[in-house]
């Protein structure tokens, strides 16, 4: 069945790509789709007994991939409870984004390509979490790259689409350099790369040094961190963040699939499934839980001041993540994967709203030209809500009841201070962050979905209303016109009036246009999802990280620790009470400043300007990361390439060399005059050079 | 005494018309001087007991190639006036080379002496019965009769070389035919007239 | 004194003489209209006096009381000579039927040059050595200058004529040195006086006497002639330049060095060095900027004389056999060349020389730009073809001696001379098309261009026999 | 198979064509290279299938040996390595020759003939056993590549045909020198006697240095690399695919049959050297790509880059190491050669390589632009392609001799990505912002013939190398254990030290945490 | 008393002197000519010198054999001089230059 469950995605994608204008759209999207769902329905039939407890863990081999000496590795399908809980996670969200595309693509010419990414890439996420040894894994891993490259790019008429295809990519193999030093050392020292070797041999390697880069270190924490660098690349750690909120610039069924429910949770994945080989190194446990801090928190503060919606969820799901990474640093590998679990649905549901808005709102994504949306697309904005809901953590402390980030969210936090150490740092970080997710998620509901429409400014919805079937030229030309400039100034591109300031420097009005709610082939996977976002939590929290139900759950497919779960469950009540405290306080705020006083940001903005300015160019990071990396490798590359070798090697050496050559000729030319008196002084120097020499001798 | 005067009366005699030989800006000049010049050499050959080389070396060089240079001198229509210019440029570093290689070789064959290896190499030593000329005849046409023979194919090389090169059919030059001229007979081309005195010739 | 194993001894002389004689009479009496009968006659005689060779190997290698060696090297050198010389004149009639100056003197000439080359490479004192090495010089003076209108030519001939005899010159004065001093013209002589310490005017005479002959070779600094002699002399005459005369200045410089100056070995080895590397580097550096292909050619000899040397250089029997291996494939590969330069013609059947000329060859005749190519590839010495084979010889022998520096820097500076052989199959192969080119060769030439075209491909082939009669030969050197 | 002469015969099948292409009309040349190199296709099947694989199976086989040479023989016979690389040949020649099927119209028979004669070379090169052989072979490379770079080559093509003859004449004459003195000193020219030889160390550092000059140059390493761009550049499409698909391979192939086996102690001894010049080479050249503006010259560089991972690979002297490379030669034989490909389908259609002339090909050629992204990912090295698993291999080899020379060189993999997704992009995606290139028509069933099957070779490697893998590997074996005496320590030396009591601690409070909350 | 190394040096001395008389002189190539008969010359005092020093007759058969040649040598010279005179017309060795580089 794992088998079938793979290999249905990659053999629908071959179909659907291969096939591609000759098989026409629609037997693509069925094929692909239906493949999809039942890949989905046998996930959960593999799933559910884990969950009962009835399935053991297994490892289905096929057939040797690489093997080198005493390096072997073989294509396996690995079952046990982590996969598990990913092929749910995978199947199900991507099948209902399959579903969704039907919508949401519909107008798009090249379809049977899209289907084809989609499933390309949850055959590719799959491998990746099936894997049962590090290749293999890092074979889902690049195969995820690749099919989020192309996804992103997948409007490849789109400068900006392109520039965003190549940077995930490429930042993305800063990590797997990372991810591949990482198995090299991890094979060096144990001689495999079979994870659950590698896992119960780790603990005999604690206290054990390693030589790298001409230093000694802990070889656990060398190894660990090198793999974790991998998961920072893949899941948009601080500093290895920047691919990610460009990467919306590929189509939003993908943001929800790939860049929100599936591929970045890879990293979190890849530290909970080597969970056993991090619990050997404290230190990088400790740079886990503070990359994963800073993230969560640095994610939050940019998130609170962008005006496109894809980017404050794109933001979001960064922090989200760092809330998964420093759970699993402080050791709650349970609730890392929990909220990943909970996450997949909540932010692959928002993303698919934010889609189903922009769908309707003809691909305008500044939230400033949205307003009172609720009234035309009313399931969108409520299931949107549900998923606001989810992601604020919105739940009861005391009965333990409510959405499903409640649980998850929470559970991360009160592990964390149970923890203790670095923990308590990071529960304080994360209820923080807590407070800014609550902000900025219900900025984003009550920018969209209340207020008054403002969407009469935007070019969007000019284009849409002068151009009658310019729909599908949208996807592709006016985006693309809009967002020529590097992602940097991207912003800067989008406020029209100048002064940088939130929404409501903006006139209102509707400019003659009618929002429509969406199809119903977008709708379900939205209440399909919304139903997930909250229920999940509700559902399994006691499985993912209940003390013993965790144990039962898990059966050691993770380190999971129910000492520190139970620890989690005995944090004192103001520490149940934080998350929930600062998600009504940020929930206020939200609405004090943007239903409320629509003054306040405004205000903000000219009272705390570097700040406003500092947030909304994203800590800089981009600007940096050009001025470092991108400006200095092309004037790099052309320095060696001018002046090295054109300029050096080529100068000196064969150019040098044929120019020394032709002077040496036209010495010799010149010699050669023709005059006999000039040949007979060379013999007779010739001669006397000899009879010199015979002297000497 | 004598023997050192008449050396060192040869020896300047010959260095000294050698060095106008080439210097000479009249080629004429230089003819004469080289043939000076072969003179003392032979003078030095005499001193030294070879008189047949001497002799060789008068009748062979001042008898034949001296003669034919300057044959060839007159025979070319050469303005001597146009070739009244200096010497090349690079005449003093030409000059100090020549006088290195001149003060290497003078070392060089200051260290001779005839040792017994020497000696016992030689292929024909002198043998008191026998003139000079004997002596060389007889190696000549016996040991060294190949090489001999080989010195008239040379000479019969530069003879055809010679002929190869300047030999040309001149147009309006009568040549011999030896049988026309042996057909001739007197009735043909001799008329006895009598001629009266006072009057022209009719032929 | 005169024995008759002597005269068998000489018996290919005594042919080649006795044939230059006859066939001087016929030309004599017959006029230029003999021309062909002669040709062909001089050629059966080189082909009687190479079947002679055997007879004269059989008889002991001495004769006229060491004056004259028949050994194995002998031998092999003249074969190679009489080869050379045959296809000298082979390749003659077309060039010089072209302005109505064909002459039998030409092949008489070559003919007695033969003999002179023939003495020198069986010389076995110093004075057969200066009789032959005139013998041939004053033959090739007057070839050299046998085009006599031509204003090229004869200056050709002046230079050569000049600039010889004062290598002449230097060289009979190395003679007498090493005559006086060693009290012995015979080169076994030298040798045994030279064995128990080279005194300083010995090495005085033996610097003089290798000058002398490295000017015979055209080996830097002695080869100043050499350009402006190919140049100006009839393209027949540089063929017959290019192959037979350096084969015979090579074998007589490689006897000379071994036979008489053998106990000097360490001493001339360092000028043979010297003179070997400046030849490659002059010899490559300055046929780069060559627009006139005989030009080319005969920097290309200096440069592949310096590649024959560094087999002498080595000085041992397997360095001497490479150096004479080196020649036979020289001599082929030069011998090719030149009757692919004799078949560049313009439309009118006029003889070019410039190398511009030879542009888009490959197009217009196809088989003569193939064949030129492989010889300027096979100088080049680039695999598979034999060139290579030639120097792979000499350097594998001056390896096993040991010069393995002189072996990595003489093999380095070939890459230099790979440019102007490559410079002239980029003008017939990457070049467009510039004037019309004479559509169809000499059916001789032809033949000797594909004969020597298949040897130079196939030559692999030969490799067991070469290398056992270049072994016999040097073998009987040392 | 026995005693049946397939290899002499895999070079005589070739050179008889290429003597019938010189005498043929242009069609009848195309006909008869075309069937002259599928013919050593089968060839080269047959002798896949009916070489021992198994790791008892004698190392050299289909041996022959004819002494006709006098000083050396006519002896061949290969292993495993050499059989791979044969197998990259004969694969690539046909499609060689279909690519040049249209594009090349100018002496036409000269073209093919020069093209099978280089066949012809190549599988000599790979199949000689003996040293002067393999030299002979080695070197005559250089004619017909000269010839075909200068005849049919671009604007520049008489400057890259020098530069490419002599900088690689000059690079092997001093192993030639080098190769005299082994003879001389183990007095054999067979490769396999010589394999075994022991040279003195002292004199094998000066030996490895002259057979360095070569490979280097061949491979090729910085900073003796900039004759490749300029080559390639200016080669027809198929002289660029036979340039980077097997030539730059003979330079590893010396390598790990000469260099290492030959000359183990200095090997060891210099091969921070070549550590250090791969270092260099990989980001360099990698740098350099990334601002090339013409197609070829950035597929080029990019080969540098990657010829660099495979000296690294060579020289971690452990088995992966040298699997690796062997697979990346392989690999990269197949994506570079498919890359040149595809550069030259849009050049035959619009005649230049500048990359701004092109855009948007994903538009109005997909099937070209499928394929190429294929080839893309293939170069980038992405898991499931051939590149991946050599490359892989060949650092995680590297990594046990030398953790920086892995990552400097891991960095490749970033930088790769960077140029060729930046070229992919140039080309195939944004606008078409030329009227001209955006009407070029889509792959002819010639061309997706020609690419069809990379395409699938490429898959193939990635996903199963296995069957490529298995021939080498007791070669690879044979050569580790000849390495092993030899082979440098690695500087990832692991110390067990006794459990950190602090690791411990830190557990135990974190647990004591959790019980004193409960 | 005079010995070997007096004549010697006197050979020495014109052989010097005939080489540089071949470069030293750019009008007249007749004079070259000339040169070269003083170096064959001194080597003939040489091989008498030595001949007679040694005792040896050999000497003097090689000197004669020189004479010989230098007979030939001069004809052929003088011979193809003739004709690039008649050629040029000019036999000014400045003006031997046709061919150079």
């Amino acid at each position: 069945m794992i088998q079938l469950i793979v290999l249905l995605p990659l053999l629908a994608a071959a179909i659907a790509g291969l096939g591609n204008k000759a098989l026409g759209k629609l037997p693509a999207k069925i094929v692909t789709t239906g493949a999809l769902f039942a890949a989905c329905v046998m996930s959960w039939m593999i799933f559910i007994p884990f969950v009962t407890g009835h399935a053991e863990a297994h490892v289905t081999p096929l057939f040797t991939w690489i093997e080198s000496g005493s390096f072997d590795a073989k294509w396996a399908l690995r079952v046990d409870t982590m996969t598990a809980v990913m092929l749910v996670v995978i199947t199900s969200v991507s099948s209902l984004v399959h579903l969704y595309s039907w919508g949401y693509m519909d107008e798009e010419p090249d379809q049977p390509r899209f289907f084809a990414y989609l499933s390309l890439f949850t055959f590719a996420m799959l491998m990746l979490v099936t894997a049962n040894n590090l290749l293999q894994m890092f074979f889902g891993w690049e195969g995820v790259g690749l099919a989020s490259y192309l996804l992103i790019g997948f409007w490849f008429r789109k400068p900006s689409a392109n520039a965003a295809a190549i940077k995930a990519f490429v930042v993305n193999r800063v990590g797997d350099l990372g991810f591949m030093m990482g198995i090299f050392g991890t094979y060096l020292v144990f001689n495999t790369i079979s994870i659950p070797e590698i896992l119960e041999m780790a603990p005999s390697m604690v206290g054990s040094t390693i030589g790298f880069l001409g230093h000694r270190f802990d070889t656990m924490t060398v190894l660990c961190l090198l793999l974790f660098i991998g998961a920072m690349g893949k899941s948009a750690q601080l500093g290895l963040h920047t691919w990610l909120p460009d990467a919306m610039e590929g189509p939003t069924p993908v943001s929800a699939l790939i860049h929100a429910a599936t591929m970045v949770t890879a990293g979190v994945f890849m530290v909970c499934r080597l969970s056993p080989m991090f619990e050997t190194s404290p230190t990088a446990l400790g740079f886990v839980t503070f990359i994963g801090a800073a993230t969560c928190l640095f994610a939050a503060t940019i998130g609170t001041v962008q005006t496109d919606i894809k980017r404050v969820i794109a933001y979001s799901t960064c922090s989200q993540l760092g809330y998964m990474f420093f759970a699993a640093g402080v050791g709650a590998y349970g609730a890392a994967m929990f909220h990943l679990f909970t996450h997949a649905f909540f932010k692959a549901l928002l993303f698919l709203g934010a889609g189903s808005v922009i769908h309707a709102m003809h691909h305008e994504q500044d939230m400033r030209y949205y307003g009172g949306l609720r009234k035309s697309i009313p399931v969108t904005f409520w299931t949107m809500t549900l998923g606001t809901l989810a992601i604020t953590g919105v739940g009861l402390p005391l009965i333990g009841v409510g959405f499903a980030g409640f649980y998850s969210k929470d559970g991360i936090l009160e592990a964390a201070f149970a923890s203790g150490g670095g923990g308590v740092g990071a529960y304080y970080v994360g209820v923080f962050a807590a407070l800014l997710t609550s902000f900025y998620s219900w900025r984003l509901v009550f920018l969209t979905f209340f207020g008054k429409p403002r969407w009469a400014a935007s070019e969007h919805i000019q284009h849409a209303l002068h151009d009658a079937h310019g729909h599908d030229d949208h996807a592709t030309h006016g985006h693309g016109a809009e967002h020529d400039n590097a992602p940097a100034q991207e912003d800067a591109g989008h406020e029209p009036h100048g002064h940088g300031a939130d929404a409501h420097a903006l006139p209102t009005g509707t400019g003659g246009y009618h929002p429509h709610e969406s199809g119903l082939v977008m709708l379900i996977p939205l209440v399909v999802l919304s139903l997930g976002a909250v229920f999940a939590g509700f559902l399994f929290h006691d499985q993912f990280i209940g003390p013993e139900g965790g144990i039962e759950f898990w059966k050691g497919a993770i380190a999971f620790d129910s000492h520190l779960m139970h620890a989690a469950h005995e944090v004192p009540t103001w520490v149940k009470f934080g998350p929930f405290t600062v998600m009504a306080i940020g929930l206020l705020i939200a609405w004090l400043a943007y239903i409320k006083n629509t003054d306040w940001p405004q205000r903000f903005v000219s009272q705390f300007g570097l700040l406003y300015q500092f947030l909304l160019n994203k800590w800089y990071f981009d600007e940096l990361y050009h001025f470092l990396f991108v400006k200095p490798a092309f004037a790099i590359g052309r320095f060696f390439w001018k002046f090295g070798d054109v300029g050096f090697i080529d100068r000196f050496g064969p150019n040098g060399l044929a120019a020394l050559v032709v002077q040496g000729n036209k010495v010799t030319r010149r010699i050669q005059s023709g005059y006999l008196y000039t040949y007979a002084l060379v013999m007779l120097i010739g001669l006397a050079a000899a009879a010199t020499w015979a002297m000497t001798r | 005494m004598i023997h050192v005067f008449a050396f060192y009366l040869f020896a300047i005699l010959v260095v000294c018309s050698g060095a106008l030989t080439i210097l000479s800006r009249n080629p004429v000049h230089s003819v004469l001087w080289l043939i000076l010049a072969f003179f003392n050499a032979a003078g030095l050959m005499i001193l030294l007991g070879a008189e047949f080389i001497a002799m060789l070396l008068v009748i062979v060089y001042v008898g034949a190639v001296a003669v034919l240079f300057l044959f060839v001198v007159m025979m070319l229509d050469i303005d001597f006036a146009e070739l009244r210019a200096g010497f090349v440029d690079y005449l003093p570093f030409g000059l100090l080379i020549a006088l290195v290689l001149l003060a290497e070789i003078v070392l060089g064959i200051g260290l001779w002496s005839a040792g017994p290896i020497e000696l016992a190499q030689r292929a024909a030593p002198t043998n008191p019965e026998l003139s000079n000329i004997q002596a060389i005849g007889g190696l000549l046409y016996t040991r060294y009769i190949f090489l001999f023979e080989a010195a008239g194919i040379v000479l019969l090389v530069a003879m055809i070389g010679a002929i190869v090169l300047t030999h040309r059919a001149r147009g309006g030059v009568k040549g011999q035919n030896v049988a026309k001229q042996n057909r001739r007979r007197p009735q043909d081309a001799v008329r006895n007239v009598n001629q009266p005195v006072g009057q022209g010739v009719e032929l | 004194m005169i024995d008759h194993a002597s005269l068998l001894a000489v018996l290919p002389e005594l042919i080649l003489t006795a044939g230059g004689l006859v066939l001087m009479l016929v030309a004599a009496w017959g006029g230029d209209a003999s021309s062909r009968v002669v040709n062909l006659l001089s050629v059966l005689t080189l082909a009687l006096a190479g079947m002679a060779l055997s007879t004269s190997l059989a008889n002991g290698p001495d004769a006229f009381d060491g004056l004259v060696r028949a050994d194995a090297f002998s031998a092999f050198a003249k074969a190679l000579i009489y080869g050379a010389a045959a296809a000298a004149i082979l390749l003659a009639p077309r060039y010089f039927s072209t302005d109505g100056k064909e002459r039998p003197e030409y092949p008489v000439l070559i003919l007695f040059s033969s003999i002179g080359m023939g003495m020198m490479v069986s010389a076995g004192d110093l004075l057969t050595l200066y009789v032959g090495l005139e013998m041939q010089s004053l033959a090739a003076y007057v070839l050299a200058s046998f085009m006599r209108q031509d204003v090229r030519s004869s200056e050709a001939g002046l230079k050569y004529f000049v600039l010889g005899s004062l290598a002449s010159g230097i060289l009979l004065y190395g003679a007498s040195l090493l005559y006086g001093f060693t009290g012995t013209t015979s080169f076994d002589g030298i040798a045994i006086a030279m064995d128990d310490g080279v005194s300083k005017g010995e090495l005085f005479g033996m610097v003089f006497l290798l000058a002398g002959l490295a000017f015979k070779m055209s080996a830097v600094p002695f080869h100043m002639w050499t350009p402006d002699v190919y140049e100006g002399a009839p393209t027949p005459v540089t063929t017959f330049f290019g192959s037979a005369p350096k084969v015979a200045a090579v074998a007589l410089a490689v006897r000379v060095a071994v036979e008489a100056l053998g106990p000097a070995g360490l001493d001339w080895q360092q000028i043979v060095i010297f003179v070997a590397l400046a030849s490659i580097l002059l010899g490559a550096v300055a046929a780069i900027g060559q627009t006139n292909i005989k030009r080319l050619m005969a920097y290309s000899s200096i440069n592949n004389v310096g590649f024959a040397l560094i087999g002498l250089a080595a000085g041992t029997p397997a360095g001497v056999a490479a150096t004479m291996s080196y020649m036979a494939i020289y001599v082929v590969m030069t011998v090719g060349a030149f009757a692919c330069i004799l078949q560049m013609r313009d439309a009118q059947g006029r003889p070019v020389e410039s190398i511009a000329s030879l542009a888009g060859l490959s197009q217009s005749r196809k088989g003569l730009a193939a064949a030129l190519a492989i010889f300027m590839f096979s100088m080049a010495g680039i695999p598979p073809l034999f060139g290579f084979w030639a120097k792979f010889l000499v350097f594998d022998a001056a390896v096993a001696a040991g010069m393995t520096a002189l072996a990595a820097f003489g093999i380095a500076a070939s890459v230099i001379g790979a440019f102007y052989y490559l410079k002239i199959i980029k003008t017939m192969y990457f070049d467009e098309p510039a004037a019309a080119y004479e559509a169809k060769g000499g059916a001789v030439e032809n033949i000797i261009l594909t004969a020597c075209a298949v040897v130079i491909v196939l030559g692999y082939l030969l490799n067991p026999l070469l290398d056992q009669a270049s072994a016999a030969a040097a073998a009987s050197l040392f | 198979m026995d005693g049946f002469p397939i290899l002499s015969l895999m070079m005589a099948v070739p050179m008889a064509g290429a003597i019938a292409c010189l005498f043929a009309g242009a069609s009848t040349a195309r006909w008869i290279a075309l069937l002259a190199t599928l013919a050593d296709l089968v060839l080269g099947i047959i002798l896949w299938i009916n070489f021992d694989q198994a790791g008892s199976a004698a190392q050299w086989q289909f041996q022959e040996y004819a002494p006709i040479f006098g000083r050396f023989a006519w002896a061949l016979g290969i292993d495993g390595i050499a059989l791979m690389l044969i197998a990259l040949t004969v694969f690539l020649m046909p499609i060689c020759i279909g690519a040049s099927w249209v594009a090349i119209n100018k002496r036409v028979g000269e073209y093919m003939a020069a093209f099978l004669f280089m066949e012809v070379l190549m599988i000599g090169v790979f199949t000689a056993q003996d040293l002067y052989l393999f030299y002979i072979m080695f070197e005559a490379g250089l004619i017909p590549m000269y010839l075909i770079i200068g005849i049919w080559g671009g604007a520049e093509r008489i400057y890259a045909s020098y530069k490419f003859f002599l900088y690689t004449l000059l690079g092997s004459v001093l192993m030639l020198i080098a190769m005299m003195w082994m003879v001389h000193e183990a007095g054999t020219t067979e490769i396999p006697a010589l394999m075994a030889y022991n040279f003195n160390p002292h004199v094998q550092t000066w030996l490895f240095l002259a057979f360095f000059a070569s490979f280097a140059v061949k491979m090729p390493m910085w900073p003796v690399h900039t004759w490749l761009p300029d080559a390639h550049v200016q080669a027809p499409t198929a002289g660029s695919v036979i340039l980077a698909g097997v030539l730059l391979k003979m330079g590893g192939y010396g390598f790990i049959r000469f260099s290492l086996p030959m000359f183990p102690e200095a090997s060891a001894q210099l091969a921070p050297l070549v550590w250090g010049l791969s270092m260099v080479a990989v980001v360099y050249t990698s740098l350099v790509a990334l601002v090339q503006s013409d197609m070829k010259k950035l597929i080029a560089y990019s080969s540098v880059a990657h010829m660099a991972i495979v000296t690294v690979g060579l020289f971690a002297f452990n088995q992966s190491g040298i699997e690796g490379a062997m697979m990346v030669m392989l690999g990269h034989g197949l994506v570079s050669g498919a890359l040149f490909l595809c550069v030259g389908v849009i050049y035959d259609r619009l005649h230049t390589r500048e990359i701004n002339r092109y855009g948007g090909l994903s538009i109005n050629m997909p099937k070209y632009a499928v394929l190429f992204m294929l080839f893309t990912m293939a170069s980038v090295g992405l898991p499931g392609t051939s590149n991946f698993v050599g490359e892989f291999l060949s650092l995680m080899g590297i990594y046990q001799a030398s953790s920086w020379v892995a990552l400097v060189c891991t960095t490749g993999i970033i930088l790769g990505a960077a140029y060729m997704l930046y070229l992919y992009r140039r080309i195939c995606y944004g606008e078409q912002v030329n009227a001209d290139a955006a009407a070029m028509p889509d792959l002819s069933v010639r061309e997706i013939a020609l690419l069809a099957p990379i395409a699938a070779a490429v898959l193939w490697m990635g996903v199963y190398p296995e069957s490529f893998l298995a021939p080498m590997r007791s070669d690879i074996r044979a050569l580790e254990a000849r390495l092993a005496p030899a082979a440098p320590a690695g500087d990832s030396k692991i110390k067990i030290g006794a459990p950190k009591p602090a690791g411990e601690d830190h557990h135990e409070e974190s647990a004591a945490h959790g019980e004193a909350h409960s | 008393m005079i010995g070997l190394q007096h004549y010697l040096v006197v050979s020495a001395i014109l052989f010097v002197m005939g080489v540089l008389g071949i470069f030293i002189n750019r009008k007249n190539v007749i004079i070259i000519l000339m040169a070269i008969e003083l170096i064959l010359l001194s080597v003939n005092i040489n091989l008498v010198a030595f001949s007679a020093f040694l005792g040896d007759l050999v000497g003097q058969v090689f000197s004669m054999f020189v004479l010989t040649v230098a007979a030939g040598e001069a004809a052929i010279g003088l011979a193809i001089l003739v004709i690039y005179f008649r050629g040029r017309g000019t036999i000014a060795v400045d003006d031997i230059n046709q061919m150079k580089g």
